[in-house]
């Protein structure tokens, strides 16, 4: 038990996807701007990539293994990463219009959110059992919304302040998240293999 | 090369077949959000958005193409609840800030041609064929539609004059 | 005067002030900082004054060159305000007390410039600027970011010999070099060695109240600043509750995982005394820009900087925590006032009004 | 207690400021009464609600007391003659109000005489009926003296429709400079304890808490031996704190009940009065005199003497300073003009405005007195959030208004707010904060106004597509009905045509 809910910290924050790994950007920069649409995109992620994990997973061991098709994992992956997103997107646009609408673009880009691919084919390199494929997209996808949420949380503030025009938008931003970077590297080298058998 | 042919077709068509039952069952008619942005438009169709009506000017939006300040009539508080609803930032102080106008006429100009009536697309104008013509002020809505028609100029645009219960207290200055 | 000016620029109430101004309470910190400042000086010598010095003339420099070429109509009056200074101090007092000069420089340019000003200056920065200096300095230089002198390292320089020291930027003579204690245990442990052993060899003075020991500028003289943080909580400038939550975020788990294994874990007292947890819980997790507005966020906020910072010096890949843990809960603290708010005088916590009590006549 | 309420400001709840009160000398110098001036104005609206109706003509001659506007609507609240005289106009005066914007007032020339009216007075009040006396209260324009001029007799009747169980008289007086409430309570202690006892009968409330901040020891004990005798009215000590005399807040002091935020305190069965309505309203009883005139502290530091003055309603604040002695050296040294306390008062553009109802002080601040400076930005000290009394976030609300967020301002209870002033009172970086929050809400009313005429403009417009297809379709029905009388007539003739060589 306790292994496990160091696998999910591991994940979610010594190796965070985004800071430390520095996948997904491009979602975390675009889907901000604000806490609400950053928790309905950080959600939308979290299924995506927790179930392209366990998906991938199963194509890894039942199928592209047992035939020696490695070859074709990249293909394949963004084939069911594809699938999933569709499902993602028109499941929001019945649920939740307002939020299809503020994701905008960003909703069917998750197809192209490297985070989801990276974490599948990481995933696989960890020769992990199902449950813990789960556990590792879950834990990362966590990161990544965690990251994405407090984030933006720093950006509706920032929003307020008086940024010099130079520094606006965008480039106050990448320092805003640089420095969040900054932070994060307090977790590395934390050492919870020691703990772990 | 056979195997990984089928795999890949079986792969894509059972998907298929998953997203085509989830778009039966997902499916979304029209765009709720236009037709959500459209309640909430003035209604009038005076076309000072420059796009045929308010249903237009609505989609407009919605599509991206237009700003949620577009509506002069409807002014802050409709580019405030339109760009809330549609969670867009919009920069209401891009609204000139001279407040409400309506039309008045020039009682003296005013030739009674009956016009301006005709145009108005609020009935905010009444008076007969050669009567001095008279503006409702609770009834218009500033659109400008009869200042251009107006033989004699008796139209303007007037600002509302501030009365002590509707005086707004103004931003802090700096800070 | 002319009647209309009013007119034109109704000012609204209230029409009384009582009296309090940013500048008035940076001086208030400033002088709280003070004795352990001068204990500093005195532990450490010449080039430690001549690093504070710099610190605080390079972060005041940055400030005023950020202001001129943001086109500010009052350059003069918000370098008045003394928090460049004040962030400069605190700088200083992380650093350890021999580095070079370009540390300072450098240090400085982060905190004022990338930390603060490109935010929009006093009040618009998200992170500490001076944690945020000494993070970034941390990492991209670790080797003069981790050369602790003695303590009345003998023989002790004089002004001339500390300037050359400074300036040129030789390092430490490693005669006079010592290791912290949080940088000790971690080599020792990382090295196999069982704490009791560690702590036992080390000089008794290490762990001494009245701190005579290596480390950054300000580590020393932990008591004088929990002094200082008393005067501050006395003048009302901080409220009890981030430090009082940072000291216990740090000293319960400690104080658990020492009884727990003493072999793998310090006690709570060396935690406390160590580091930069004093400097952390009164003058660095009370920064009012960077911390949450509310009280419980202040205790959630505190306790989360004692907690990272303990579990960063127990397994992280850094000897000390306490800049990191603020960065992070920096980054928390937005989050952190949007859900912990006040309740509204009427309304419960969710913002709804209350219900009528009973036997009311409306019910 | 003791131990529990220090618990509580530990956590956080001390709401509220402390500010130097500056109630003495002021409050200790005997009340002075001005003569009654030359010209007095009153405006039509010196109350919450609709503005009252003229029933006198230009030229007519009134007595003391004599009506001269009547209420209309629910809430509002008729305008007697302070004087006897003639009404020499009804015109615009500068409105008592921070916008400098003018208002419609009755012009009344005094003719020396001071000659009062018909009055009909009442010998023994809890004789008649709560509904008669709320109706005379009513008739005599009495309204809240403690600044918000709400008209007490709808309170008084919602208070007897509800059935509510406690009186609350708000005797806190925590305006600093203000100290006309404490004067009545020490100078016309007996009379207000009548006064209290009357609203009591209207309002058929149980028990009566008279709240008396402690620093205010002698208006105490002069209310305690007044009301000694009756056993129902019990005078309390409230801490002096600002701000004390606020309604929800000193309903939670005395009572220990939170009045729900979108409930009236009747909702919970208290209703809250100033002394100086009572004492409005006894007079308005027993003497059946409406409300003409009212005490009001004339202070700051630019005032010669400071101290407390019987002043008829329209006078002008110019005359009422020059009755106090003038300003030092002629208004050299003045910083700010105001009228109410230095907290929620406001700043008036000269000092040609009337008295009205509400006018519990008029202040000449000189510059060392008066918040000044230059706002600097923010720096997030939550000084704002500790004092504010109701709870809320001024920093974020203020920020978002800064940025023009204001629903997110609304989102964060805005409309909670009471303007009090604590959080700006205490800003170290002098943000007018609540400068920031009477924009917004002012922008946020206005929106609101915008929203319902744009409702009201398709609602026209909707009529007017209706118009224009029902005059199209009768026009198309009238040229087929033409049409076919056309048609009827020509196959007619052409039956005729046909028939005709046959």
């Amino acid at each position: 038990m306790g292994e496990l809910l160091l696998l999910l910290l591991s994940t979610a924050l010594v190796n965070n996807v985004v800071l430390i790994k520095f996948l997904g950007l491009c979602p975390v920069m675009g889907v901000s701007k604000s806490m609400d649409g950053a928790l309905g995109m950080g959600l939308a992620t979290t299924f995506v990539i927790t179930l392209a994990a366990g998906a991938s997973w199963v194509l890894e061991n039942w199928l592209l293994a047992p035939l020696g098709l490695g070859y074709l994992r990249i293909l394949t992956f963004i084939l069911v990463i594809a699938a999933v997103v569709q499902f993602t997107e028109m499941f929001i646009r019945k649920s939740s219009p307002g939020l299809y609408q503020s994701l905008g673009i960003y909703l069917p880009l998750i197809t192209t959110n490297c985070a989801v691919l990276g974490v599948a084919l990481l995933n696989v390199d960890q020769k992990f059992g199902l449950f813990r494929s789960l556990l590792y997209g879950f834990g990362s996808a966590l990161g990544f919304t965690l990251v994405l949420l407090v984030f933006a949380g720093l950006r509706e503030r920032v929003a307020l302040a008086r940024v010099p025009a130079a520094f606006a938008g965008a480039p106050i931003a990448f320092v805003t998240i640089s420095l969040l970077a900054l932070a994060f590297m307090g977790f590395s080298g934390l050492n919870v293999q020691e703990v772990s058998p | 090369m056979i195997a990984a042919v089928l795999s890949l077709t079986l792969l894509g068509a059972l998907l298929g077949v998953v997203l085509g039952c989830a778009d039966r069952f997902l499916r979304v008619e029209g765009n709720p959000l236009v037709d959500e942005i459209g309640a909430l438009m003035p209604g009038s169709n005076c076309g000072q958005c420059g796009f045929p009506g308010c249903a237009g000017a609505a989609a407009a939006i919605v599509a991206g193409s237009a700003a949620p300040t577009c509506c002069p009539p409807g002014g802050k508080a409709l580019a405030a609840a339109v760009a809330g609803r549609l969670g867009l930032a919009v920069d209401l102080s891009a609204l000139a800030d001279d407040g409400p106008q309506i039309a008045g006429v020039a009682e003296e100009l005013c030739i009674g041609c009956c016009r301006c009536s005709k145009v108005c697309p609020t009935d905010a104008i009444v008076g007969a064929a050669k009567q001095i013509h008279n503006v409702l002020r609770e009834a218009c809505t500033g659109c400008a539609n009869c200042v251009d028609l107006c033989p004699t100029e008796a139209l303007l645009l007037q600002p509302v004059p501030p009365t002590l219960p509707h005086w707004v207290m103004p931003k802090p200055l700096g800070a | 005067m002319n009647p209309n000016a009013f007119a034109a620029a109704p000012v609204a109430s209230p029409h009384a002030h009582g009296g309090g101004s940013v500048a008035r309470t940076m001086r208030h910190v400033q002088l709280a900082l003070l004795p352990a400042t001068l204990h500093g000086f005195w532990l450490y010598g010449w080039p430690s004054f001549l690093l504070w010095l710099l610190t605080i003339l390079a972060c005041v420099g940055w400030e005023a060159l950020a202001l001129r070429l943001a086109g500010g109509r009052r350059v003069g009056a918000v370098l008045h305000d003394g928090s460049a200074l004040l962030t400069g101090w605190l700088l200083a007092m992380t650093l350890p007390p021999w580095a070079p000069w370009w540390v300072a420089v450098v240090g400085g340019f982060i905190a004022i410039v990338v930390g603060k000003q490109v935010f929009g200056g006093l009040g618009q920065n998200v992170f500490n600027p001076a944690m945020v200096a000494r993070v970034a300095l941390l990492v991209s230089f670790p080797l003069p970011l981790t050369q602790w002198v003695a303590p009345l390292a003998q023989p002790a320089p004089g002004f001339v010999d500390a300037l050359q020291r400074f300036l040129g930027g030789a390092p430490v003579p490693d005669a006079m070099t010592s290791a912290t204690l949080l940088g000790h245990a971690r080599t020792e442990l990382s090295r196999g060695v069982d704490l009791m052993q560690v702590l036992a060899g080390a000089p008794p003075s290490s762990l001494s109240w009245l701190g005579e020991r290596a480390g950054s500028f300000g580590e020393a003289g932990a008591l004088l600043l929990l002094a200082g943080g008393g005067y501050l909580l006395a003048v009302g400038v901080i409220r009890w509750h981030a430090p009082f939550a940072v000291l216990a975020g740090l000293a319960v788990p400690a104080a658990i995982a020492h009884a727990v294994d003493p072999a793998r874990y310090l006690d709570a007292g060396s935690h406390l005394l160590s580091g930069a947890a004093m400097l952390g819980a009164f003058f660095i997790a009370t920064d009012y820009v960077t911390s949450p507005s509310t009280v419980p966020g202040r205790l959630l906020f505190g306790a989360g900087v004692g907690l990272l910072t303990w579990i960063i010096r127990s397994w992280g890949g850094y000897p000390e925590g306490m800049a990191f843990a603020v960065l992070l809960m920096n980054a928390l603290t937005p989050t952190i006032d949007r859900c912990v708010r006040p309740r509204i005088l009427g309304r419960d916590r969710r913002g709804r009004p209350l219900d009528l009590p009973p036997g009311s006549p409306r019910q | 207690m003791g131990i529990l309420t220090t618990f509580k400001d530990w956590f956080g709840n001390d709401w509220g400021v402390h500010p130097d009160d500056r109630k003495r000398p002021a409050a200790d110098a005997a009340v002075r009464v001005m003569p009654v001036p030359e010209r007095l104005w009153l405006p039509l609206q010196q109350h919450l609600g609709a503005p009252a109706r003229p029933v006198v003509l230009v030229g007519q001659r009134v007595k003391k007391g004599q009506l001269l506007a009547e209420a209309q609507g629910a809430v509002s609240a008729p305008v007697h003659a302070p004087t006897s005289g003639t009404v020499a106009a009804i015109a615009e005066i500068t409105a008592p109000h921070p916008s400098g914007l003018t208002l419609p007032a009755i012009v009344v020339d005094a003719d020396g005489a001071d000659e009062w009216g018909e009055r009909v007075g009442c010998a023994d009040p809890f004789a008649l009926a709560p509904d008669e006396i709320g109706r005379r209260v009513a008739a005599a324009g009495v309204v809240g003296l403690g600044g918000a001029a709400f008209p007490s007799s709808v309170k008084l009747a919602g208070a007897a429709r509800a059935g509510v169980a406690t009186l609350i008289v708000n005797g806190s007086e925590c305006e600093p400079y203000l100290s006309c409430d404490d004067r009545l309570m020490r100078d016309a202690a007996a009379a207000i304890v009548d006064g209290i006892r009357i609203m009591r009968h209207a309002s058929g409330a149980a028990r009566v808490l008279v709240g008396i901040e402690d620093n205010k020891p002698e208006a105490l004990a002069a209310m305690a031996a007044a009301a000694a005798s009756c056993a129902e009215i019990r005078v309390c000590r409230v801490p002096a704190r600002y701000p004390m005399g606020s309604e929800k807040q000193l309903i939670q002091a005395l009572s220990g009940i939170e009045v729900p935020a979108d409930s009236r305190p009747a909702d919970v069965g208290v209703i809250v009065h100033n002394v100086g309505t009572a004492l409005a309203v006894r007079a308005a009883i027993r003497d059946g005199q409406p409300l003409i005139s009212r005490l009001l502290t004339v202070n700051g530091g630019c005032v010669v003497a400071p101290g407390n003055i019987e002043v008829r309603l329209g006078t002008l604040a110019a005359d009422v300073l020059a009755f106090a002695g003038g300003l030092h050296g002629d208004g050299l040294g003045l910083a700010r003009r105001l009228l109410g306390g230095p907290m929620m008062g406001m700043q008036i553009p000269h000092w040609r405005v009337p008295v009205v109802k509400g006018t519990s002080g008029i202040l000449a601040l000189a510059a060392d007195e008066a918040a000044a400076g230059d706002a600097d930005p923010c720096i997030r000290c939550a000084s704002c959030v500790r004092a504010c009394p109701v709870g809320l976030l001024p920093l974020e609300m203020s920020a978002r208004i800064r940025n023009d967020a204001l629903d997110a301002a609304a989102a964060l209870g805005l409309a909670d707010c009471i303007a009090c002033g604590c959080c700006a009172y205490v800003c170290p970086s002098r943000i007018p904060l609540v400068q920031y929050f009477q924009h917004a809400k002012g922008e946020l009313a206005a929106r609101e106004r915008a929203r319902l005429r744009t409702d009201a403009t398709r609602k026209l417009a909707a009529q007017r597509q209706e118009r224009l297809a029902r005059e199209a379709s009768e026009k198309a029905a009238a040229a087929a009905r033409r049409k076919a009388e056309r048609a009827a007539q020509q196959s007619a003739a052409e039956k005729l045509v046909q028939g005709e060589p046959a």
